[in-house]
């Protein structure tokens, strides 16, 4: 109570997680994301357990093309880098690096869901499809939805690049830029899982 | 740098410029979206209950035609007389609208939306539109539910719990695309749920007022915030399940196939999800009730710290109870065992819940307004509610009494009993703060009796019917000898859920009426500590000229010394005695 | 109010590097002739890395107050408490 | 309304019932006593005019006792519970020579197999009859459970036997009925809209009545085939 008269500097950090809004939310949300991603990666090694005869003798290799998907991943890799080396970039102000390193990013990241399709469509060709087995079933829930987070991210990020190019992000404020780029991330975390149980277990 | 920090600007001053439609449709302002949500939730509710009326008609009354029953399409009802596809229709829809649109919206969004900034001292969420959209969602979600009744082959009707394969496969169930718009609904209202809930946790943690610290939050902000967390948690986990069910309905999927797939899959997801969804559904009533409480009895909470760690403990082990809603699937006994025994443990937070709500109304000064009404039923019935939980339980006793109307009665007791009457109460407490006048006193007490004694009739009894054997979710149980001595207790909850249903329209009707005809309310009409009641009823929008500072606990009622018997705790005791009146009274 | 918004940025392109050859050496490990339940292990191991580097590094966790991180990291035992009471079905 | 099970006629019934009258015990107990304190607070306390609330915030002691009581008083009811769980659904728990008989569970019937003669399911002298389930008395019997389409569950009341049969999955629990007569098996979940005729008879014989039952079926059933 003795502070009573003292002016408050900025109270909604004061007593907060020391995060401004935005970022706690998205935090907060990711945790939700997690949630979701367990369901889909827990039920997958629930199922492989359950069901080992239901995936190739030999390991998902005799039906996915693994080295395209090696590079697909160190592209959604490189992709988290420029989306952070932007972050660096809005947070000295320096407006030239984070444009570019924002075009980067989208560029990447559409490279990844292209990339993407192009592995679904030869695979339905050769007959791998959703209805084939758990395999299939399991395989394209849960890189689909990877998928559509990363086409989520990358619509997003697009409007954060408009933003940018607008001028909207200083060294002073650059919320936008750090709070898209945890989602980014999270979801380049989530590839890595999903590259090393889905494609080379 | 300051702006990073900076909160989302609110636009006070500019709110009568807004349209009606910004201002009470699209609106980003916690109240109107919580009073929204209201509106929405009942109606859910009183779908729920019209559709459980006409489950009980086919309970009490088989084989004889429905009063009005000529409404209903030849589908439904033929020549007056329910058919079985219908009656599981209704069975599944039932628990559906009740858990997903009626009772979580009716706590979580309505008194998460708003109690949380006014209870904590906010001028709106951390997220206004993301709180317009999460309403937004839920609307359609539920219109999309709505809609399986409507379509060929009717709504779902494999049961709120939707096991496959007959949630899956249209050759066994006969439902068509009943079964996928109930899982599409629920993705959408999977997704509101969740922006919700990221919403409140985000409010809770960073916007508090000036010396609100975690330990003067009121327990039903509490109990808001623990079930916002299992909210944001849980609820993914039902969307993952329901959009692999999804999957295997549409497109050929194989997760919970029989041959292909693994059936029992769905019930541990669904109820990895259930669970802690059962504690969402029941957290927040705690914690309205616990301010019930308090005000009736003009006395602090019993036990503060220990109320907030039992929200805490009961949020925690929630998470590993899950299975013994799956004892008698079939799965590995030893699992069972241990399920058994985290579910026994469950019950201890619970109880000690119980005994400081006796231990706050020991030596107070019992003010009988109709929330406190509620609020005493909601102990009374919880009791009943958490005792009969311990007999499923127990393993072996459970095998006898699971899947029977024994669990039907069980979870009336917690989600009617428990859930409805704190809901009751709380929309009786808070109405005057949302609408600027006081529900009919007079008719709240008719419509608390009746409810209450209508409720015990209907309900109490179908424990004896599990004990019979009486199986749930069965059309008729008159082909079963051993069900033969039940039919005049099924006549008899016939009656009495016919009796109940009426009652609440006393209440539907006083909660329109007092809306335009209701005695004006003042800024804190029964004389409550929170901050919610230091501003206008109905509060402008923001809330407060200027944000309050908080210098005292929650439940400061009967401080020694002082002429009121109430505490705001925007003031201090120092403050009040030294002759600065108190705002509000 | 300076320390809770100072800026941490670490050798990102090191971070890069170190995530790139990981990713390397995970497929190479996928064709190795070892028993079976070893690769998973060295895999999982590997992953687990690659994700904690994305974490700590790229989202900042190393860095963020404590609250923060326990927030991002409350939710993973509940996914282990699934995967393993669930796998139990098969094993008994 | 007289809380009173009705009566049951397996081994184990007797322990479940046992059980729930514990249950039953101490619950009603934990009930009488909440209940009563709840209204005589409600009395006594009743708010007048002038009266002051006493301004308390808890007693440590107090809450300690009524969280040791009902923790001890769970677990004991647990532990009980797990020995009796054990004994008839454990992994061990059917006991040697009992009887196999195989349920076939279908929208919405039970298909039952007999062993014929030679007491073994899975062999040529096997029949099956539709929605009658005979058992002999005194002797204990293991179900086969499985399922042709969705999941059901095999419940006989009188039996306190209660068991999904899940498609794909193959689930044995067995019982032994003590006294002879008519009784009756039922679908215990939902199973689609005839779920509530999933209805099968279930006879208990003495062993001799048992015997001359099952070689008359079998010879039928081998003349139906023929």
């Amino acid at each position: 109570m003795a502070d009573a008269g003292v002016m408050r500097p900025m109270p909604h950090t004061a007593r907060g997680a020391g995060v401004y809004n935005q970022k706690l939310g998205m935090w907060v949300f990711l945790g939700s994301e997690i949630m979701f991603f367990t369901a889909l990666i827990g039920s997958y090694v629930i199922l492989r357990v359950g069901n080992p005869g239901a995936w190739p003798e030999h390991g998902p290799r005799e039906v996915l093309a693994i080295p395209i998907t090696a590079a697909n991943t160190f592209l959604l890799i490189c992709s988290s880098v420029s989306m952070v080396k932007a972050f660096a970039a809005a947070s000295v102000g320096d407006q030239k690096g984070l444009r570019l390193w924002l075009i980067a990013t989208v560029l990447m990241g559409a490279a990844f869901v292209s990339v993407q399709a192009v592995e679904y469509t030869e695979l339905v060709h050769k007959g791998f499809v959703p209805s084939a087995g758990l395999f299939g079933s399991t395989f394209y829930t849960m890189t689909g939805f990877h998928g559509f987070h990363v086409s989520v991210g990358v619509i997003c990020m697009i409007y954060v690049t408009i933003r940018a190019f607008r001028g909207k992000y200083s060294a002073a404020d650059h919320r936008g830029i750090e709070v898209i780029g945890l989602y980014w991330h999270f979801v380049d975390l989530v590839w890595i899982i999903l590259f090393t149980i889905v494609y080379l277990i | 740098m300051a702006s990073i920090a900076a909160p989302v600007e609110h636009d006070v001053g500019h709110s009568h410029e807004l349209s009606f439609v910004r201002k009470y449709i699209f609106s980003t302002d916690h109240k109107i979206i919580g009073i929204q949500f209201l509106l929405m939730s009942l109606l859910f509710l009183l779908i729920g209950g019209i559709l459980a009326m006409l489950i009980r008609w086919q309970q009490g009354f088989p084989g004889q035609v429905l009063p009005g029953g000529g409404v209903f399409p030849e589908t439904m009802v033929s020549d007056g007389i329910i058919l079985p596809e219908f009656y599981n229709s209704l069975v599944t829809m039932h628990g559906t609208f009740m858990v997903f649109f009626a009772i979580m919206p009716l706590l979580v969004g309505v008194f998460g939306n708003y109690l949380i900034p006014l209870k904590i001292g906010a001028p709106d969420m951390a997220f206004p539109r993301l709180n317009m959209a999460s309403f937004w969602l839920a609307v359609p979600a539920g219109f999309l539910m709505i809609a399986g009744f409507f379509v060929i082959g009717g709504s779902a009707a494999a049961g709120w719990t939707s096991y496959p394969p007959l949630a899956e496969t249209s050759e066994y169930s006969g439902v068509y695309l009943g079964q996928q718009l109930w899982c599409v609904s629920l993705i959408v209202l999977g997704l509101s749920s969740i922006l919700g809930a990221t919403n409140y946790i985000t409010t809770v943690i960073n916007m508090r007022a000036e010396g609100m610290t975690w330990f003067r939050l009121p327990l039903s902000i509490w109990a808001l915030f623990i079930t916002s967390i299992l909210v944001l948690l849980a609820i993914p986990i039902l969307s993952g399940a329901v959009i692999m069910l999804l999957f295997d309905q549409t497109i050929g999927t194989h997760f919970f196939k029989s041959a292909t797939g693994l059936p029992i899959l769905w019930q541990h997801l669904f109820w990895f999800f259930g669970h802690p969804e059962v504690y969402i559904l029941i957290l927040p009533a705690m914690g309205v009730v616990s301010d019930i409480i308090a005000n009736g009895s003009r006395k602090p909470i019993f036990g503060y710290h220990s109320m907030v760690y039992a929200i805490i403990g009961i949020a925690f082990l929630g998470w590993v109870v899950w299975g013994h809603h799956m004892f008698q699937s079939g799965m590995n006994p030893t699992l069972g065992m241990s399920f058994m025994i985290s579910t026994m443990v469950i019950a201890v937070p619970s109880a000690i819940k119980t005994f400081n709500w006796l231990g706050t109304l020991w030596r107070g000064n019992i003010r009988f307004h109709v929330p406190m009404m509620h609020a005493c039923a909601f102990v009374s019935m919880f009791v009943i509610g958490g005792l009969s939980g311990v007999y499923m339980a127990s393993t072996p006793v459970d095998i006898y009494i699971h899947d029977t109307y024994f669990i039907v009665a069980h979870i009336h007791y917690v989600l009617f009993g428990g859930s409805l009457f704190a809901i009751f109460g709380a929309i009786t407490f808070w109405y005057p703060k949302m609408f600027g006048r006081m529900m009919n006193p007079f008719w709240g007490k008719i419509h608390f009796w009746l409810t209450f004694i209508a409720y015990n009739a209907t309900f109490f009894p179908m424990h004896q019917l599990g004990l019979e054997g009486h199986m749930r979710r069965i059309y008729d149980a008159s082909r079963y000898d051993f069900l033969s001595g039940t039919h005049g207790l099924n006549v008899f909850i016939s009656i009495s859920a016919f009796v109940l249903f009426a009652s609440q329209l006393i209440f539907v009707l006083n909660f329109i009426l007092s809306w335009f005809r209701g005695a004006k309310a003042g800024a804190n009409p029964w004389e409550d500590t929170g901050l919610e009641w230091t501003t206008p009823s109905p509060p402008p929008h923001g809330n407060w000229p200027a944000t309050p500072t908080v210098y005292t606990p929650p439940y400061e009622f009967s401080v020694p010394g002082m002429a009121q018997d109430y505490l705001p705790q925007d003031q201090s005791k120092d403050m009040v005695t030294a002759g600065q009146p108190a705002k509000g009274g | 109010m300076e320390d809770t918004i100072e800026r941490h940025h670490p050798n990102y392109i090191l971070v890069w590097g170190i995530l790139a050859v990981l990713t390397a050496v995970e497929v190479g490990v996928a064709f190795l002739p070892w028993a079976k339940m070893t690769i998973i292990l060295l895999l999982v191991g590997l992953a687990v890395w690659k994700a904690l580097l994305v974490a700590l590094y790229f989202m900042h966790l190393r860095y963020e107050r404590r609250p923060l991180r326990i927030l991002a990291l409350a939710p993973l035992p509940l996914a282990v408490i699934l995967i393993v009471a669930v796998i139990t079905e098969f094993r008994w | 309304m007289d809380w009173i099970l009705p009566h049951a006629v397996s081994s184990y019934a007797g322990d479940i019932d046992a059980i729930y009258y514990l249950i039953l015990v101490i619950t009603g107990i934990a009930f009488v006593v909440t209940e009563a304190a709840l209204v005589w607070f409600l009395i006594k306390y009743r708010g007048r005019p002038g009266r002051q609330a006493s301004y308390i915030h808890g007693n440590t002691k107090a809450e300690i006792v009524w969280t040791a009581v009902p923790a001890v008083t769970v677990v004991v009811i647990g532990l009980l519970s797990g020995s009796v769980w054990n004994s008839i659904k454990g992994r061990d728990s059917v006991p040697a020579g009992a009887i196999p008989i195989g349920v076939h569970a279908k929208q919405f019937e039970w298909n039952v197999t007999y062993p014929g003669a030679d007491g073994q399911l899975g062999t040529g002298d096997d029949f099956t009859v539709r929605n009658q389930l005979h058992v002999p008395v005194d002797t204990p019997v293991v179900v086969h459970l499985s399922s042709e389409d969705v999941i059901h569950s095999f419940f006989i009341p009188a039996f306190r036997v209660k068991q999904d049969a899940v498609p794909g999955m193959h689930i044995r629990v067995w019982f032994k009925a003590m006294e002879t007569g008519e009784y009756e098996l039922a679908c215990a979940e939902l199973c689609g809209l005839g779920h509530y005729r999933m209805r099968a008879a279930v006879t208990v014989h003495t062993a001799d009545d048992y015997q001359r039952w099952l070689s008359e079926q079998s010879q039928t059933v081998a003349l139906q085939e023929r």
